[in-house]
């Protein structure tokens, strides 16, 4: 099997498509990777659901203020230009159609646009944050993710099994082997590995592939 | 009021645009205009002005769909737009203000609409369009001719109206400061509509008495996110509309 | 017919009523001079619609700044711990029951607390501003009116006949010959003139009068 | 910190109160209590403390329920509470936040009930308790489990969720100024839920890092307008959640 993309990789690949002067929201964990990520010459401006738009790198340890924090309480700075506002105020934005891309990790994704990134099931502590209000607000929803469980299973699915996040809400996908549009509720493949066949993909893909004419090649720096 | 003492990394954005005319370029015949301000306090008076003069020049925007809690004074600022006949429509609370005799005018003629909204469910309306909430209920106009044929509910024991979000293909604002990303502040009871409007628009356009650099304004005293704005241009000298209207001013 | 009391004495009587902490929203016009009478010794906070809290008295003329004015567009000045906000804020103070009082004006008040005070029919243009709120969410509503019309006609009435701001919405009423509490649907009379008897009273009054026990004197001071 | 060199005429009321266990005085068995912060940013760790002790000198308030994103980090604060026995049911977004041990033991035991509300709607549900509109439409949830039992509705193509306020006896809440007459400032990202917390909730209990007389804060930078508060305390050398939790420290 080909070398797959790793995290930092996959999240290199979703920042080239940031526009010049996004808003954007990154989910809690792998997805702020992303921020690191953008291409020179383009400014996207981060939001979090806690209330700051406009915010930088994490700060040099022992030189963190705990009052400033995003959305996954981890410390952060801010860019010139920044601004504080409380939560209602914040999700407005999300809810609102204000931000032009929120990168979400997820569990599963399905052909239709389901995404399901809460809940893995009736056991533990149920949790949702502020992915529920994400999914439905952000312009374009895209989705970051290994191909496949640690397991081998599809992530990429005819329909989700687990709990939803969203109703087809999902455009893009992001993953380790390849990148995905989802249109007429159907994946359609944009970008693979060069060194994997197409059917070698649909081999770890839970639902069929559209192939249109051109499928670009994925690929990433060393990062 | 520009960047350039930045470093280019940190900021390439500039939402600045040169003049009044090129603010107001992408308002077209038909659309809803939200106009900021609340009588005097925060009208964008050159901006409504710079869509004036556009309209005697060119016969466009018409047919206009004007977002205000009154509709004019004086002949000057909205009333101005009205007498020009470029207001096909308002939507607001209170259109007997000060001298409304643009809009009185028109309206006993029958050649202007009026959506009459209570004050609150007005901005409440405007703030839905803005946050993503298609409907609300809300206790005000139930049992009274405002609530005609809107659905009504009970919670609680008590009855409220169904009222809908209210969105804009444009806002025109004033803010005190903008900053180059379109951060805003207010002047004094001069926010009143604005930050409201500012996000209940497709495309937000705002004159400000100054424009600093991103930074320039404590991220703490932000009223308006500059996620919330398209356009901002200085104008430095801004009239204040009640000034204009006690001086008996007419622009139309 | 006993002398009765003027705008600013019915004004001044409502003011007494203003517990010491309160904050209030007086309607534009006639009740705006409830603010001058407040008793030494108590403090109320003014709220206007158009996002003011905490102001104070008019400016001299030629002092005026026309960014700061109320909800009739009068400049206002600011006392100190002032406030501004934007107007759906402002409304939630309205809406959400913060505000202690609104004093209102009226055309007519019926005995079952239902409120005719924006429009005088179906001629000219209508306006309602902020009125329709402020009656559902001050946690008390207070009228200060006239008794009755320049034509002499009752303003308290069985049923209001002019379009409705509010349904069962004035708990207290204050005119110029009496002081009247709304309760169970009927006015019920605490105060009149000391020189007007209670069938004086009744002849000018559209709906039956409840008479307690007790009925005060209502007196004002020459102002 | 006090009033004095005002004149009085000008300023009788003042909302402060002189210690912790006044501020926390009115909080009883049985109430639905809100606390500002979001992590450890606007965290009211001394007035949550000053809960507990009462809880533990007098055996009251027990049986709370508590409104906040998340359901307590480490030993200390809501987790604390949580530890103590206060809490018998959590309304959040997010119970597992970085060391949720104290809500997760009691959850998964059946001890503490557990109202989940996603992080948006929990936000508008607490506005619009502060600003009275008994239910609002959003999509958020829409077709999942989230939504099961909630009405839903379609405006204009799709699909929406009816939410209903929330409303709480009282919101506790850090900010960074207060003045006498409760207007508030907060400190960067920790005012978060704070200011619809002060709006939604009977009784608003504050700790502030410093109070002021009022017209020290200026009326435009005014966050929380003093209408939503009823009682502060100074404390000026507040604990940071956060930084107690990496110390390890545990309260209960």
């Amino acid at each position: 099997m080909s070398q797959k993309l790793s995290n930092a990789q996959i999240a290199w690949r979703a920042a080239q498509d940031i526009e010049d002067g996004a808003y954007v929201n990154l989910g809690i964990g792998f997805p702020e990777m992303v921020a690191k990520f953008q291409p020179p010459g383009k400014q996207a401006i981060f939001h979090t659901e806690n209330g700051v738009l406009n915010f930088g790198e994490a700060p040099a340890e022992g030189e963190e203020d705990w009052d400033l924090i995003n959305a996954g309480k981890k410390a952060i700075t801010l860019r010139p230009g920044a601004a504080f506002f409380h939560h209602a105020d914040s999700f407005a934005m999300v809810r609102g159609g204000h931000l032009d891309v929120a990168i979400l990790g997820t569990y599963e994704v399905a052909e239709n646009g389901d995404l399901a990134n809460w809940s893995t099931g009736p056991k533990g502590v149920p949790a949702v944050g502020g992915a529920m209000d994400l999914v439905h607000g952000a312009k374009r929803v895209a989705v970051i993710t290994d191909h496949v469980t640690k397991d081998g299973k599809p992530k990429l699915v005819k329909k989700c099994t687990l709990p939803l996040t969203g109703v087809g809400c999902v455009t893009r996908v992001y993953t380790s082997l390849a990148v995905l549009d989802i249109e007429n509720q159907r994946f359609v493949l944009r970008e693979k590995l060069p060194t994997m066949s197409v059917d070698e993909l649909q081999a770890l893909t839970g639902a069929e592939l559209v192939l249109p004419n051109t499928i670009g090649d994925l690929v990433a720096p060393e990062l | 009021m520009n960047a350039r003492n930045m470093r280019e990394k940190d900021v390439l954005m500039d939402k600045t645009v040169p003049d009044l005319n090129s603010a107001v370029a992408g308002i077209e015949d038909g659309m809803v205009v939200m106009v900021g301000g609340f009588g005097g306090s925060g009208a964008p008076i050159e901006l409504i002005h710079a869509l004036i003069d556009r309209f005697k020049a060119t016969g466009s925007p018409k047919n206009l769909t004007v977002v205000n809690n009154n509709a004019g004074n004086g002949r000057i600022g909205i009333a101005a737009m009205i007498d020009a006949g470029m207001v096909a429509k308002m939507i607001c609370s209170f259109p007997r203000s000060a001298d409304p005799r643009a809009f009185t005018e028109k309206y006993l003629a029958g050649e202007i609409g009026l959506e009459l909204v209570p004050q609150g469910t007005l901005a409440e309306r405007i703030r839905a369009g803005g946050a993503g909430i298609p409907a609300f209920y809300t206790p005000a106009s139930y049992g009274t001719d405002v609530a005609k044929g809107k659905p009504v509910a009970e919670f609680d024991g008590k009855h409220y109206v169904q009222e809908r979000w209210l969105k804009a293909d444009v806002a025109i604002l004033k803010a005190e400061l903008a900053d180059t990303l379109g951060n805003l502040t207010y002047r004094k009871a001069a926010r009143n509509f604005s930050p409201l409007m500012a996000a209940a628009a497709a495309r937000t356009v705002v004159q400000a008495t100054r424009i600093v650099k991103p930074g320039d304004i404590d991220p703490e005293q932000v009223i308006t996110p500059g996620i919330f704005v398209d356009a901002v241009v200085e104008v430095a000298d801004a009239k204040q509309e009640e000034a204009l209207m006690r001086q008996g001013v007419a622009y139309a």
